[in-house]
């Protein structure tokens, strides 16, 4: 039997994909099954094996995977004659919604955005495989609550909804309130009973 | 709002002549100050996402906290950018239209003296609108932050060798006992219909059994003794096999030996 | 730029297809593209460098490829294991009547079924590994006589045919008795009063 780092690396390369804890188990007659942690140690070395190489090794939502770093991006994409696709503002701020606030209807994506979400866009990102629908909400018209899917998680290489970047901080509605009664009151002595039109 | 960042690049072309107007100072007719070509002009006002977005641009346009909006300016300009998408015919979601007339509502409630008694309850009428902004201004954030991370296809790449020797593996279905004994008490059932036709048997000679026997038989190997029956033959053949066996060994045909109590039998055919 | 075998490395991983030269070198703007042989040597010297790795670097017609070497096939070809459709009735009923009626020919199992027993059921049975032929009926056309192996018992745990459980009904059960007996039974009893009614 190969070393078991090299045999990774060889199931990881050949799957082309990401491969879970269990797939890679599972590749192995059961007699011979490493355990999981012999198995979790040999891909951190092989994933320090990769430094200043043309790869590297990570671990998204559906598990362990190969990937040609961020820094080669300029030559690979010359590779295709294609260009990666580009997602429009309105795609982008629907995905953001429905990353951030799942499970979502389309028309509370609709709220915040304050316009109509295209039936096109919904079904862009469906068959783009990053959203789908898990589920109705129990209200009149049983709308469709949406959720991004684990595809979603893997194609920007995130592990899970964590590891998003933070969505700005909120500012809630009786600070709103507050501040605005704050400003308007400073050039005015009595601003309870009178808005200067500003 | 802190930053003049352009929402979008289309928005970039059109906000350099429009770039004058700071900290809320008043805006002339707008159709005078854009010095935009009437192509760039359409592609300008087309790239808004809705009347939200229209809004902060004009904000954000203007360096001015979203704390701080001039409900009047701003509702001027709106509308002045209104007029030019109708002008321009452009076809204008109802969403604007009835932004139009939220932005309206409150300059007039600012405008009116609030009543003494529903001081506690009643906010500044802006507060839904300023909320609404800000809700929107935190996802727009978040798709351009989506946008920048590192995504497949674009910034990464899965990396793969091909796995030219793969042979195609099958893991066979799991069975379990109950399915079997199920199949196998259908079977029998099935079976017994089919018995039940009254098929006259060939009785089975004692005789025959003694020569199909000493075929199975070898001089040179031993043979399990137990091989020599056929269950499916069911007693009646089992049973006709024995004596068939006991005749052979009566008339010294075949030898039978067992080394030892319990042990299996075998047999052989006598030279 | 990253060193140029580096980056073949980056491009072959992010192609995972056969690349030609020409592909490769159109990859760099024109003003920074390395010549051919400059390519050719860093192929070779990268090809070299996956010695006891995963991964090969071979020329094959339509350009350069990276693979996983062939002695990785067993654990490569076990991840896309196939979970076969589970077996049909009549492979059952088969594996059944030679699991309670061994040693048995085709033809009697088909009696007992009352339809024919297809070859690729037998073959299906043989592969699993679970029958096999141990004999030949001394019989006109010597018909093949099945018996189920060690593998079968194994699969379902038991340690004799002994252990297979009696079917409940008694018409069966006299028929799967006599098949118990002749195995346990007969050559410790006596015959005369285990067999009366002949």
């Amino acid at each position: 039997m190969p070393e078991l780092k090299i045999l990774l690396e060889a199931l990881l390369l050949a799957a082309g994909e990401p491969v879970t804890l269990e797939r890679l188990l599972e590749t192995f007659p059961e007699a011979e099954r490493p355990d999981r942690d012999a198995i979790r140690t040999a891909l951190v070395d092989l994933a320090a094996s990769y430094a200043g190489r043309g790869m590297e090794l990570v671990e998204v939502a559906s598990g362990f995977r190969l990937q040609v770093p961020k820094p080669f991006s300029p030559w690979v994409s010359r590779l295709w004659e294609e260009r990666a696709a580009s997602y429009s503002r309105a795609s982008l701020e629907t995905l953001a919604l429905i990353a951030y606030r799942q499970p979502i209807t389309r028309g509370e994506i609709e709220e915040v955005r304050g316009v109509s979400v295209s039936t096109s866009i919904m079904k862009t990102l469906q068959e783009r495989g990053w959203i789908k629908i898990i589920g109705h909400r129990e209200v009149p018209g049983h709308p469709a609550l949406y959720a991004t899917t684990r595809a979603f998680l893997d194609y920007f290489n995130l592990k899970s909804l964590g590891d998003l970047p933070p969505l700005a901080a909120p500012r809630d509605l009786a600070a709103i309130g507050a501040a605005l009664e704050e400003r308007t009151a400073l050039p005015d002595s009595s601003p309870q009973t009178e808005f200067p039109d500003v | 709002m802190t930053t003049a960042e352009s929402v979008n690049p289309a928005v970039d072309v059109a906000e350099t002549p429009l770039l004058a107007k700071v900290g809320g100072q008043p805006f002339t007719k707008i159709p005078h100050d854009l010095y935009i070509p009437p192509d760039a002009l359409e592609v300008f006002l087309e790239a808004f996402e809705g009347p939200l977005d229209l809004l902060l641009y004009l904000i954000q346009r203007q360096n001015l906290n979203i704390l701080d909006i001039p409900i009047a300016d701003i509702t001027r300009q709106y509308m002045e950018y209104l007029a030019l998408m109708q002008e321009l015919r452009l076809e204008l979601a109802a969403e604007y239209l009835v932004m139009a007339a939220w932005l309206a509502e409150i300059k007039s409630r600012l405008l009116l003296p609030r009543p003494a008694t529903a001081e506690a309850e009643e906010l500044d009428p802006r507060a839904e609108l300023v909320r609404r902004l800000q809700e929107y201004e935190r996802f727009q954030q978040a798709a351009r932050t989506l946008d920048t991370l590192p995504r497949l296809e674009r910034d990464l790449f899965t990396a793969s060798a091909e796995p030219v020797y793969r042979d195609l593996v099958r893991t066979p279905p799991p069975v379990n006992l109950a399915d079997l004994l199920d199949a196998l008490r259908e079977v029998m059932n099935r079976a017994e219909l089919f018995t039940r036709h009254p098929i006259q048997r060939e009785a089975l000679s004692v005789r025959e059994r003694m020569s199909q026997v000493l075929e199975q038989l070898d001089v040179l190997r031993f043979t399990a003794f137990t091989s020599l029956f056929r269950p499916e033959e069911g007693r009646r053949g089992l049973v006709v096999t024995f004596m068939a066996i006991l005749e052979l060994l009566r008339e010294a045909l075949l030898e039978l030996v067992q080394t030892e109590p319990f042990a299996p039998i075998h047999v052989r055919r006598r030279s």
